[in-house]
């Protein structure tokens, strides 16, 4: 009797579109903002706020921007990891260059810079389709790497070539850099992340998601039916690309602390869209099972042996690592091909016919 | 400034002739040896709109089977043999662990399939074969390694023989696969298959035989590859990452393209080579073959979205 | 016309399957039939009815559309071919035309026929005979051969596919929709064809149609079929003097055809928000 | 009960092939400590392995996850050191970064947890530069800089630009992108181009095999390339075996098959079957540096034990310990290591040590000394490290110094 | 009857003036012509039905209307005025709406998001006021879901609602679609071959929505059709079309009358 939805009716448009429809779903996201706002807080040490709680918040958000270009949109993008170094650069150069600036501001600002060049990136995305595209993004990848190790001026001139992130205050209390509280850190994230998430909800359940779903099944009949392409395609990759942005600010901001130029390549843009898909395209929950799934196992993974006392070289177990996270995407491909998300789907449909069998 | 972009570079070119050669022969050297993994792709996504990530690390993976067997001493021809035999047990295994199962996804899951595979590959290769750089068994498989010094308008030309055997297997390679995919009944059903899932099985195209037999073709082609790559700087891991530059590869000549992965791979080893010699290096501090190849690639689609040699994209409602 | 009597034997036998999609949605209820030898059987009902799921079933397509059978058997010759790899029926020789002609859009009309000869061992020259046969069946691809099938309009590509199926030297072919979105002339002339091939090459039909008045006029016998269960079956002769039938599946009213002016009677549902 | 000095290795990754050697080289030398003398003072050294195969993001999680009992880190990684750097001053944990991470660490004032002993990068150009000039004036010369296109590959250039000031030679930085590591014919085009008079690499994995097969195939005369200590790896070497005779490489440590070490680990690791090594490794340059490496760290929290007297000693005492290294000829002798490293001295204002080191060449077969015991002259770039300390200081305020330290 | 005041048909409905007008359209793809030289007008609040075998360039016809292939010569008059070349969605933005022969829905939607799609050239509140969802966003979505599910109820697809379109049988998705562009409120509809692949019972269903569509809203509405029984029951004129060319143009009976009609499509009277 859980997902009791018989019973629920709705008596007007505003209240079926309210971001619940069925009651217990509200219910659900509230246990799962306690959790996040009080319980893990006060439970979790540092090494969980470091290896667990904040990078799969900041991944969850990336992959939500992605998720806006190639699940709503059917932009597939590989270029994800580069313009989190837009991000993360912009906000590096406006922290230095106006150190009074407040940070949480200078992150949501940085966001602006990368749907800047997102749009720019975006416009072969009007005659290039499916992989060309794919491939056309890494256009975006590769150059702008290349950029972040050529173009002294974006690191400061500092020998290494990498950029570190000063101790920044905001209300007298340190929240970027090393003398930064991890909990501190975990809140301004998750408080970004918690806000940027329901403005994508909006969006994606408006006009303009709707407009994006259109283009992506089927581009041809959308533009038929009065959509102009480009508009759409542009604005997907530009809040895609802001969000984006954001996450990349936060990466190197409120977690990593400093970061080299080929931090921003291939294989994290790679991470990302795991997250995405195993979470599920177009969905925005997913992004979170997903982030929680990839982020989250491998430290499990890498915690486990000694936790079992068996004694296998770290080594070893890196490698078994790797292996069993490529099984394990391929796995959730197959049982589930559009992911975490719909798998929980099929979950509730099932619930809410029980006890009936179909 | 528009001197050192538009002029300069040429006076160059034309000072030293031999010079310019050399950079066209390594261009098209390392042209060649992306269109090989590039072919690989191809095939693949020919048969099954797959596009196959896992080229790269099949290449290593080969070749790291090739050396390892060796290393345990076993004659090299004998290698050769018993790697083919296990690129063949690992397109079985692909087909039946993961395509199967997958049949008539959408690409992008299959595409994600196949990095998967390719996580699971560099786990598995790393287990076996260690992460040292290996040699590649050059002599032992009969390759001439010593380099053929010509003296053109009194420069010098350097051209390594394996570098040359390289070039010749490839196009023996290309002609066969061309003959194979437009001239037989195989080669047909691999291209219905990629047109439409359902309706190859509706007249009895078993995906199962096709997909293996691609993917083993994939695994020879990777062998090759593997052998060429690894004679020039030995065989690691970090070999994976040229699997990238196969990508502006197929853009420019079209994903379904053999000759396009050909002439694709040529135009991108030549051209970059030049623009990162003659104007990378000199004006923007080199490492532009990072990026060139793709950027290129990106402006011919703007005027070709199926690339120089794909399938034109059908559109009707 | 060679009617259903005298070719009792029966090649494919349906036994009350049910089918399911995405292990929730329960589409075939307990569907069975029966196709003799050398008939033409006709498997009619409306849209969602579960023709197209049934044929798919048959001819073992389902599973990429994450559809099983879950209840229920399927015979073919006296053995069941449940699960089996679509290509092993089409080398025992059941073949389907999927609905909405699936053709091979890169390949040329040529080609896309030779394809379907890929399962048969029995020579070249056996083939460019058959495909002489299909030719001379439809002309009109013959006109097209070398055009890119994606290029060609619905009625070539429907002729396309069903000419692919014979090449492959059928003895059962399951057709879905073959009439859909064909000119009338075209459908009379392709069912035309189907009637023929039957007699001549003594191929059996099971065809799902939504156009019950041509079915009706070249099958032998039919089964009706309404949300996923059988609810009327006969000799077509029968089925097309059956009131009911008469009434939904043919637009016949006592007094002959009814305009499709005159259907305004319809009643307003009620508002759903209230 | 013991010391947990954990190693943050990378046995897999890109950078595997150079990483492994050294890994069981350390590792050798601890495990033979505690089969020995039962540890260092008495205490058993736990010396657990934490894979990050060269990788930050994993580099920051070993970090984090080994933080909490460990007396010691070892990043591995110019970038795992550039990260955990601010963070060891909020934790008090020493990082020992030997022969690695960020020059001006040499400056124990404003780096006060850092330790890269006994010879920072800048050292290694300063040695190879004398060597050159060894063999004649540098005025007017051409040097290639061939480098991995990644911080660990720009660390030199200041010092390098500096020096051609000085000394009048042209420098041609040439970067070799982490993708062009295996391929790098393009950079060898350009060397031909330049027609350098010297290519001094500072190469790292996947990097030196590329480079030095190039190199052989150009008919670059071998004699005039010089590269850093991590690219004196005899694996990539042997790739081209007798053609890259002459090949030259700085370094700070050298095998000695011959040094009673090596018997002691022979005996009670190897025989014991507790190595992961093998005997062709263990007659390599780099298998012998991870001993160095570890004996470093071995001397380090010896000096805390003796000071503090007590063989369980903190983070914080080790890093008096290692600040207080006295490496002379005798001690040297002592721990066994004739021959294989120079001799050096720490002290707090001073976290590198400049032990200098020898040239090595590659006979075809092995790496030899040609040089006698090259020292680098620090007091040329003195400035140089204090006032890039001193940047780095400011950019990362409030970043505490420990004023009570002399130079 | 090339007047503008139009005419009366034989039930008694006064159709107004041209609408559209196609002026010696001709469509070539390389070699092949699929269109010769055409012309037909269209009129105010008229059922037009194009007809003609496969191939004869009919959908190619709506999709020069409608703006995705341009005509190699001829032109396209609309509302009195020379239609300039656009793009597809901007002729949708004019009133134009249509529905697909081999169905070109949303699949990943549900049908109320197609159907909502279908009124996007009425809706432009910001990005902004989108993603707060407030103000202006947040009532156009409430006017125009009334809207929609006006035309919901009015194709009686209520009960499907919510369930995405990918698991709608064929006959469904059609209406959907047509759902989908009556939402739009088009000053003219283009439907090809709406009833294609239906049964007798959903073909009437089908004809009685065109016809009641047509009397409503008035909407003008072109139609592909190879059923001759509906074609000539709910049409009011007929244009006939055969390998590109046109060889008839009139009243149903007219066209029913026409030899050549008959020789080239019907073949049995119908
Ligand atoms: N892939 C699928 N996933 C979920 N449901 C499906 C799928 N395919 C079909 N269905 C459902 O199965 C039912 C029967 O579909 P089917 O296509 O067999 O009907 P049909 O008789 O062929 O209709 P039509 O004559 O319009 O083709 C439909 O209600 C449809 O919703
Ligand atoms: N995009 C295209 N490229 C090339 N040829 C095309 C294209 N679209 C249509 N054709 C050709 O134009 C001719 C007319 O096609 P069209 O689809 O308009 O026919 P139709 O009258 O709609 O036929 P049907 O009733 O079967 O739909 C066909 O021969 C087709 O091959
Ligand atoms: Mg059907
Ligand atoms: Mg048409």
């Amino acid at each position: 009797m859980l997902y009791r939805t018989a019973g629920q009716f709705k008596t007007s448009y505003t209240a079926d579109q309210a971001l619940f429809p069925i009651r217990q779903d509200a219910y659900l996201l509230g246990i799962i903002l306690i959790f996040a706002w009080v319980v893990f807080p006060l439970t979790a040490s540092e090494f969980t706020f470091q290896t667990l709680l904040i990078p799969i918040l900041i991944y969850s958000l990336a992959a939500m921007g992605l998720n806006i270009l190639t699940g709503y949109a059917g932009q597939l993008s590989l270029g994800t990891a580069a313009f989190m170094g837009v991000g993360a650069y912009a906000c590096y150069k406006m922290v230095t260059i106006m150190p009074w600036m407040n940070p949480v501001v200078a992150i949501l600002l940085s966001g602006v810079f990368s749907a800047g060049v997102g749009v720019a990136f975006g416009i072969p995305s009007l005659r290039i389709k499916g992989f060309y595209l794919a491939i056309a993004t890494l256009a975006a990848q590769f150059f702008l790497v290349w950029l972040f190790e050529k173009w002294a001026w974006l690191y400061n001139y500092n020998a290494s070539g990498a950029i570190q992130v000063p101790n920044l205050q905001m209300f007298g209390v340190y929240i970027a850099g090393p003398q930064a509280d991890s909990m501190v850190q975990y809140f301004v994230v998750l408080g970004i992340v918690t806000l940027l998430t329901v403005l994508c909800i909006n969006l994606t359940r408006g006009n303009l998601g709707r407009t994006w779903k259109a283009t992506r099944d089927m581009d041809i009949a959308a533009e038929l039916i009065g959509i102009n392409l480009m508009k759409s395609k542009l604005t997907a990759f530009m809040v895609s690309s802001y969000i984006v942005g954001v996450a990349g600010a936060l990466f190197v901001f409120m977690w990593r602390g400093a970061a080299e130029p080929n931090l921003f390549d291939i294989p994290l843009s790679f991470r990302i869209l795991f997250i995405a898909i195993i979470g599920g395209l177009g969905s925005i929950l997913g992004n979170y099972l997903g982030a929680i799934l990839i982020v989250g196992l491998p430290v499990v993974l890498n915690t486990l042996p000694q936790a079992l006392g068996i004694p296998v070289s770290s080594a070893m177990v890196e490698h078994l690592n790797i292996m069993i996270i490529g099984s394990l995407i391929i796995f959730f491909l197959i049982i589930e091909p559009h992911g975490l998300a719909r798998l929980w789907a099929l979950i509730r449909e099932k619930l809410i016919i029980w006890p009936f069998p179909y | 400034m528009l001197n050192d972009i538009f002029i300069a570079p040429f006076a160059d070119m034309f000072a030293a002739p031999d010079f310019l050669m050399q950079v066209l022969w390594e261009g098209l050297v390392s042209g060649i040896l992306y269109a090989l993994i590039a072919l690989g792709f191809v095939l693949i996504y020919r048969s099954s709109r797959i596009f196959n990530f896992a080229q790269g690390i099949m290449v290593v993976f080969a070749a790291l089977t090739l050396v390892g067997l060796h290393a345990m001493g076993v004659p090299a021809w004998i290698c050769i043999l018993l790697t083919l035999g296990v690129m063949f047990i690992l397109a079985v295994v692909i087909e039946r662990v993961v395509l199967r199962p997958l049949v008539g996804q959408p690409d992008i899951i299959l595409f994600m399939a196949t990095i998967g595979i390719t996580l699971f590959l560099i786990g598995l290769g790393e287990i076996i074969f260690g992460g040292e750089n290996k040699v590649m068994i050059t002599e032992e498989l009969g390759i001439p390694t010593d380099s053929v010094v010509l003296e053109p308008f009194g420069g010098l030309l350097i051209l390594e023989q394996k570098d040359i055997t390289a070039v010749i297997v490839a196009a023996l390679l290309v002609i066969g696969l061309l003959i194979f995919l437009n001239k037989t009944r195989m080669g047909r059903a691999i291209r219905a298959l990629g047109d439409d899932h359902q309706a190859a099985l509706s007249v009895g195209i078993s995906l199962q035989t096709i997909w293996v037999l691609v993917w083993f073709i994939a695994g020879i082609i990777a062998l090759v590859t593997g052998i060429a790559w690894g004679a020039r700087a030995g065989v690691s891991f970090a070999l994976e990452v040229i699997a990238y530059k196969a990508l502006p590869v197929l853009m420019l000549g079209g994903l379904e393209s053999i000759t396009g992965a050909i002439i694709g791979g040529l135009m991108i080893g030549m051209l970059e080579k030049l623009f990162e010699i003659y104007w990378g290096q000199p004006l923007l501090g080199g490492n532009t073959e990072t990026w060139f190849a793709f950027v290129l690639a990106l402006i011919v689609l703007l005027f070709r979205p199926q690339g120089l040699f794909g399938e034109r994209i059908i559109e009707r409602v | 016309m060679l009617d259903a009597e005298n070719t009792q034997e029966t090649l494919l036998e349906v036994n009350n399957i049910e089918v399911i999609y995405n292990h929730v949605i329960l589409v075939l209820k307990g569907v069975s039939l029966s196709v003799p030898k050398g008939g033409i059987t006709a498997l009619l009902g409306g849209n969602g009815a579960g023709k197209t799921t049934t044929l798919k079933a048959i001819s073992n397509l389902l599973h990429s559309e994450r559809g099983e059978v879950t209840k229920g058997s399927i015979i073919y010759r006296g053995e069941s071919v449940q699960d089996r790899d679509p290509a092993e029926l089409v080398r025992k020789g059941v073949i389907q035309v999927m609905e909405g002609r699936h053709c091979f859009e890169h390949l040329t009309v040529e080609e896309n026929l030779m394809t379907g000869a890929y399962t048969r061992r029995d020579g070249r020259a056996a083939v460019e005979q058959d495909l002489e046969m299909v030719y001379t069946y439809f002309p009109r691809l013959k006109e097209r051969r070398k055009s890119q099938a994606g290029y060609t309009s619905g009625g070539e590509q429907q002729m396309c596919a069903i000419g692919r199926a014979l090449m492959s030297r059928p003895e059962t072919i399951l057709l879905d929709e073959p009439s859909m979105g064909l000119a009338p002339q075209l459908v009379e002339q392709i069912f035309g064809i189907v009637k023929s091939v039957n007699e001549n090459e003594g191929v059996s039909f099971l065809l799902a149609e939504q156009n019950t008045n041509v079915a009706l006029r070249f099958a032998h016998y039919g089964y009706i079929l309404e949300s996923g269960r059988v609810v009327m079956d006969g000799p077509a002769a029968e089925l097309r003097e059956n009131p009911d039938v008469k009434e939904f599946y043919l637009g016949m009213s006592d007094e002959g055809r009814k305009s499709f002016r005159d259907v305004r009677s319809y009643r307003r549902r009620k508002r759903w928000l209230a | 009960e013991g010391l947990y000095a954990p190693n943050l290795s990378y046995r897999t990754g890109p950078f595997a092939a150079t990483g492994i050697p050294l890994m069981n080289g350390q590792a050798d030398y601890m495990s033979m400590l505690n089969a020995r003398d039962g540890g260092i003072g008495g205490a058993i050294i736990d010396f657990e392995e934490c894979e990050t195969g060269y990788s930050t993001e994993k580099g920051v999680e070993c970090y984090e996850k080994t933080k909490g009992k460990a007396i010691v880190t070892q990043p591995w990684s110019t970038g795992i050191t550039l990260q955990v750097l601010p963070k060891t001053n909020v934790d008090e944990i020493p990082i020992l970064a030997p022969g690695y991470g960020f020059s001006p660490m040499a400056d124990g004032k404003v780096f006060q947890w850092a330790f890269n002993t006994p010879s920072g990068y800048w050292d290694a150009a300063d040695m190879i530069l004398q060597y050159i000039e060894g063999q004649g004036s540098l005025d007017g010369k051409k040097i290639a800089f061939l480098h991995l296109d990644h911080p660990y590959g720009k660390e030199p250039l200041p010092l390098l630009e500096a020096m051609a000031e000085q000394k009048g030679f042209e420098l041609v930085p040439i970067p070799v992108g982490l993708k062009e590591m295996q391929n790098q014919s393009a950079q060898w085009l350009q060397i031909r181009r330049e027609r350098p008079d010297y290519v001094v690499m500072w190469g790292w994995g996947a990097m030196n095999a590329g480079a030095i097969t190039e190199a052989v195939k150009t008919k670059f005369p071998m004699e005039n390339m010089l590269g850093v200590w991590w690219a004196g790896h005899d694996a990539d070497l042997k790739i081209v075996g007798e053609d890259g005779k002459g090949y030259k490489s700085i370094s700070w440590s050298f095998p000695n098959p011959d040094a009673p070490v090596m018997a002691d680990i022979k005996k009670h690791v190897v025989d014991a079957g507790n190595t992961q090594s093998n005997e062709e490794e263990m007659s390599g340059v780099f298998y012998s540096r991870g001993i160095i490496i570890s004996a470093i760290l071995a001397e380090g929290i010896t000096a805390a034990q003796a000071e503090f007297g007590t063989p369980q000693i903190t983070a914080s005492q080790l890093r008096w310990g290692l600040e207080n290294i006295n490496m002379t000829e005798e001690r040297i002798a002592e721990l066994g290591l004739d021959g294989m490293v120079p001799p050096f001295a720490t002290s707090c204002s001073n976290h590198t040590g400049h032990s200098g080191g020898w040239m090595l060449e590659w006979d075809g077969a092995k790496f030899v000394k040609v040089s006698d015991h090259l020292s680098p002259n620090v007091d040329n770039y003195a400035e140089l490290i204090a006032s890039s300390a001193g940047e780095y200081a400011d950019a990362n305020a409030p970043w505490p110094v420990n004023e009570d330290c002399e130079g | 009857m090339k007047d503008t005041e139009g005419y009366v048909t034989a039930d008694g409905r006064q159709i107004g003036g041209v609408l559209m007008e196609m002026k010696n359209i001709t469509l070539k793809f390389g070699g092949v012509v699929a269109i010769k030289d055409i012309s037909f007008d269209i009129r105010e609040g008229e059922v037009r039905a194009i007809i003609g075998p496969n191939g004869a360039g009919k959908s190619s016809m709506l999709n020069i209307i409608s703006g995705f292939y341009t005509p190699s010569e001829g032109e396209v008059w609309y509302k009195g005025a020379k239609r300039p070349p656009m793009k597809p969605f901007e002729v949708a933005r004019q009133g134009v709406a249509r529905t697909f022969q081999n169905i070109a829905l949303f699949e990943g939607m549900t049908v109320l998001d197609n159907v909502m799609t279908g009124r996007l050239t009425h809706m432009n509140a910001g990005i902004a006021s989108q993603a707060l969802w407030w103000g202006k966003a947040r009532d156009e979505e409430i006017a125009n879901r009334e809207k929609v599910e006006e035309v919901i109820d009015f194709l009686e697809i209520q009960s499907i609602r919510k369930t995405p379109v990918g698991r709608l049988p064929y006959g469904l998705k059609k209406r959907v679609e047509l759902a989908r562009a009556l939402a739009a409120e088009p000053s003219i509809l283009l439907l090809d071959e709406p009833m294609a692949g239906m049964n007798v019972e959903e073909k009437e269903d089908m004809s009685r929505f065109i016809l009641d569509v047509n009397d409503e809203f008035g909407t003008t509405i072109a139609l592909i059709e190879h059923d001759m029984g509906v074609v000539m029951d709910i049409s009011d004129r007929v244009v006939v079309m055969d390998y590109g060319k046109k060889i008839g143009d009139g009243t149903p009976d007219e066209v029913r009358s026409n030899q050549d009609v008959i020789d080239a499509y019907l073949g049995v009277q119908h």
